[in-house]
């Protein structure tokens, strides 16, 4: 039981990135930026700086009353700190694309659609850009569908956009001015190289780059034993897998 | 006796006319699965999904069954099951007109009928892909922006549904429907033409007789006919009732990915009797 | 122990800042009265009402102690006990500024803040005086009537509050606030920058717990501060706790026919200690 | 006992006015409007075309779980079949003035404000005036103020007006073609030569005029037992005064 595993690594570096937050929104199928969530939430809950955690497909973790209108209407009146996106593909003007690949609207292959990105990601202040498989089929040169735009002209109302992405090989922060990724930390099971071969995108390097940071026993203890159990009540499939199995 | 309209599962289902714009709840907002079996049967056609804000299986379902000809939604997706194949099938092979939107646009739509005002603004979406194909939504300069005035700012058409279906826990005698947080749904009600309910209960007292069921009630002013389901969100899971049939979920996402398999567990699917009251 | 901001009477009216735009709930959804004493007491200037969508003896109160610069609102009144007498005299002799509005528009304008869009739209008002009568509202042509493209319709901006407070009857340990059908608690609340609640009691659970419950409730996540304050609405009632006082109201009624009766019923009502824990 | 009030004449005239409804709203401080629509939900009780009433003042009688602004929603949505209107002053083209007398907006009079008049009667298909007082000073040429004007040009949304005013002395019908009243009913202790004097605009007279309809006893005793006791938990002060004094 103390091998730790790659999910995890990726749930403990999420969390970090969620320090200084008051409140984070995990929105559908986000397994991992919800343990991570849930974490520093549990590690901070004796401190002065809580961390509230709204989770919308939990009961329990959910402090909505107002419908499913209510994330989108939060977070368009600031009161959501940081949220989570996805991509099938993300470029390097981090455009994300949710919808599918080939030419819209006959794809080659269809995806689940939008959700609430084109949205979220004008109006959040800190989105993290979230997906596991690092390979230049998701993180490419350009998007064949923008679900949302990485960066808007000024006139138009944006707040919020993408502040980080991170995979199972590397954390990159992205800056709106220049338009591009820089790598930040890297899982040091691969090399650098190996990073920008498997990324479809120009990123910019970093004189200070990082390993990924392994999570302490008293963080996994906390991961395994009060954070997992919540996870299974509202992603049963991947707490089972990872913990349970 | 009751004070409202109690009708069948099936009446219902007869309710949803070729080509009309169907109003689709989440899958956590009561997922109405036995009338869409019903609807399957009575073999109705062209119909267009309104989903608020994304749809699972009953979407994927109907689409499979042939019974769609459009979609407007933020996502189809079966969640922790993967895709939702006859969905996927359809856009790529053009069989069906997705009309792309996100969340908070289709909220948008609906208050904008809830207050019988022709539009809504809204944030975001400008730049996205989502915007260019679509022809019913545009663009505006922020008319109260006296600074600058050259904010752009999306505005949205409203949109009445002609029918909503969705299942709930419970409901009173006196027709009233207890949604709970659900707050979705008496906004999809708010815009919709006609409603049905299917419900597990029907309880013998009235909720407005007790301030906090009224606030998680769905007044009958907004209801045409309830009838009573049993398990009617079967194998979607019910809030407080009971959790999804990760069997069954398993089971249907394996099966979609082919027309044929998918024809195949739905001849089962039908022929099961797993809810009551129809 | 308590998980949330818990603060006194006398502290949430020290929130309330000279010029401020302050959110001023309707005479059915819970008045602060507890707090509205102690913002006369602390002789704040130059305040700014809200009203969502009217106010009764909080308000006329408050402009009677000369608190008040401008009232946006749709209505004035005593209710039943007539006209607010300072409310009048303060319009008849041009000592406020008045933003008469009409109920629908003073709950639009604070959705577009809810949603954060500049503007809402609104059916009606249009042919009316209180239209020639607000510069800050204008007129468009429907953008989305591509048929005749003639329909004018009104828009009003979004507005956002600075503080809100209001009364209710219970929160949790975790600062969740009861509020029950009065929802428009809620839009004031999301669309206002400061939350401040008073409440007669705070329960030793979490509303979350339960799906009804939870239905009932205005999240922590809106609130910065809770006061206790038994009878704090009082002499207005409170759903589900105590009526309107009859007999102090119709005495406000007759005191506050003209300034010297009014600051002599106010000298006596400041004195006396009605609600606990301040 | 068997002294018939004023007031419930008005009352019961009022009820037979509902007689096609499905929904009627009360609004603010409206004890008659009130009365009328419980009696006429009560006398429909047991048959097929049932009355539902919506008072918001009332905590038993209000469907709304919306909030305040449901009222105004649904009225949009054309879901209230009726709702009642006041005035301070009324004017021949039905524009009504909720705001008060003299020069807008140092006025020689204030009253409470035109509350949710703007538009609601817009959007109501019945709407029914109602001043107990009908005088020259309420009932005038051209109000000083428009809360909401009684006629629209076509280019403007308006499924709903005005359709009938009553007052203590009269019912009259509106035609918003002719931009006038007639005159249809008239209470018996006045004569149309009274009503005349008293009605500061001009209205279309009627050959066809009615005397206001005495309540049944059985009506009357529906009144007293059954709604008399509804009403006075939500408008206490006037079920007191008329009926428990």
């Amino acid at each position: 039981m103390s091998e730790i595993f790659q999910s995890e690594i990726i749930i403990s570096e999420i969390s970090n990135l969620l320090r200084n937050d008051r409140h984070v929104a995990i929105g559908a199928a986000s397994p991992i930026p919800g343990s991570a969530a849930l974490l520093a939430e549990e590690e901070r809950k004796n401190s002065d700086s809580k961390l509230k955690v709204t989770i919308l497909h939990s009961q329990k973790f959910n402090n909505f009353t107002d419908g499913s209108r209510e994330l989108f209407d939060a977070s368009a009146q600031g009161r959501i700190d940081t949220f989570f996106l996805g991509g099938v593909q993300i470029d390097g003007e981090a455009n994300i694309n949710l919808v599918g690949t080939g030419h819209y609207p006959k794809l080659n292959k269809r995806f689940s659609g939008s959700f609430g990105s084109a949205l979220m990601y004008f109006v959040v202040p800190k989105i993290i850009l979230f997906r596991e498989e690092h390979s230049p089929r998701t993180l490419v040169k350009k998007v064949d569908f923008i679900s949302a735009p990485g960066i808007s002209p000024p006139n138009v109302y944006r707040p919020g956009g993408p502040k980080y992405l991170i995979t199972n090989k590397a954390l990159f922060s992205f800056n709106a001015k220049d338009k591009n990724f820089k790598i930040e930390k890297i899982n040091p099971e691969f090399t650098l190289d190996e990073v920008i071969k498997s990324t479809g995108f120009e990123f910019k390097t970093n004189e200070n780059l990082k390993y990924f940071t392994m999570p302490s026993q008293k963080r996994i203890d906390i991961l395994r034993n009060l954070i997992a159990p919540k996870v299974l009540n509202f992603y049963p499939q991947f707490a089972k897998k990872l913990w349970f199995n | 006796m009751v004070n409202f309209t109690q009708i069948t599962v099936k009446e219902i289902a007869k309710e949803v006319k070729d080509n009309c714009l169907l109003g689709i709840p989440a899958d956590y907002s009561g997922v109405p699965m036995s009338v869409t079996i019903e609807i399957i049967k009575n073999n109705t056609k062209g119909l267009r999904l309104y989903c608020l804000p994304l749809t699972t299986i009953q979407g994927d379902m109907l689409i499979g069954a042939g019974c769609v000809s459009e979609i407007e939604t933020a996502a189809v997706t079966l969640g922790e099951y993967g895709q939702a194949p006859r969905f996927q099938d359809a856009v790529e092979n053009s069989k069906i007109k997705i009309k792309d939107s996100t969340c908070p646009a289709l909220h948008a739509q609906l208050q904008a009928t809830e207050k019988s005002v022709p539009f809504m603004p809204l944030r975001g979406i400008l730049g996205s892909d989502l915007y260019k194909n679509r022809n019913d939504w545009s663009v505006i300069n922020n008319p109260m922006n006296s600074k600058t005035n050259d904010e752009k700012i999306v505005i949205l058409p409203a949109v009445q549904l002609d029918i909503l279906i969705f299942h709930a826990s419970k409901a009173d005698i006196n027709g009233n429907v207890q949604i709970g947080r659900r707050r979705e749904l008496a906004t999809l009600a708010h815009a919709s033409k006609k409603v049905f309910v299917t419900v597990e209960e029907i309880v013998d007292e009235d909720f407005f007789d007790c301030e906090l069921k009224a606030a998680a009630t769905l007044s009958s002013l907004y209801v045409d006919g309830i009838s009573l389901a049993r398990n009617g969100a079967w194998p979607c899971g019910l809030t407080n009732c009971y959790e999804i049939d990760s069997n069954e979920m398993s089971k249907y996402a394996k099966s979609a990915k082919y027309q044929e398999t998918f024809d195949e567990y739905m001849r089962n699917f039908i022929a099961r009797n797993y809810y009551s009251n129809i």
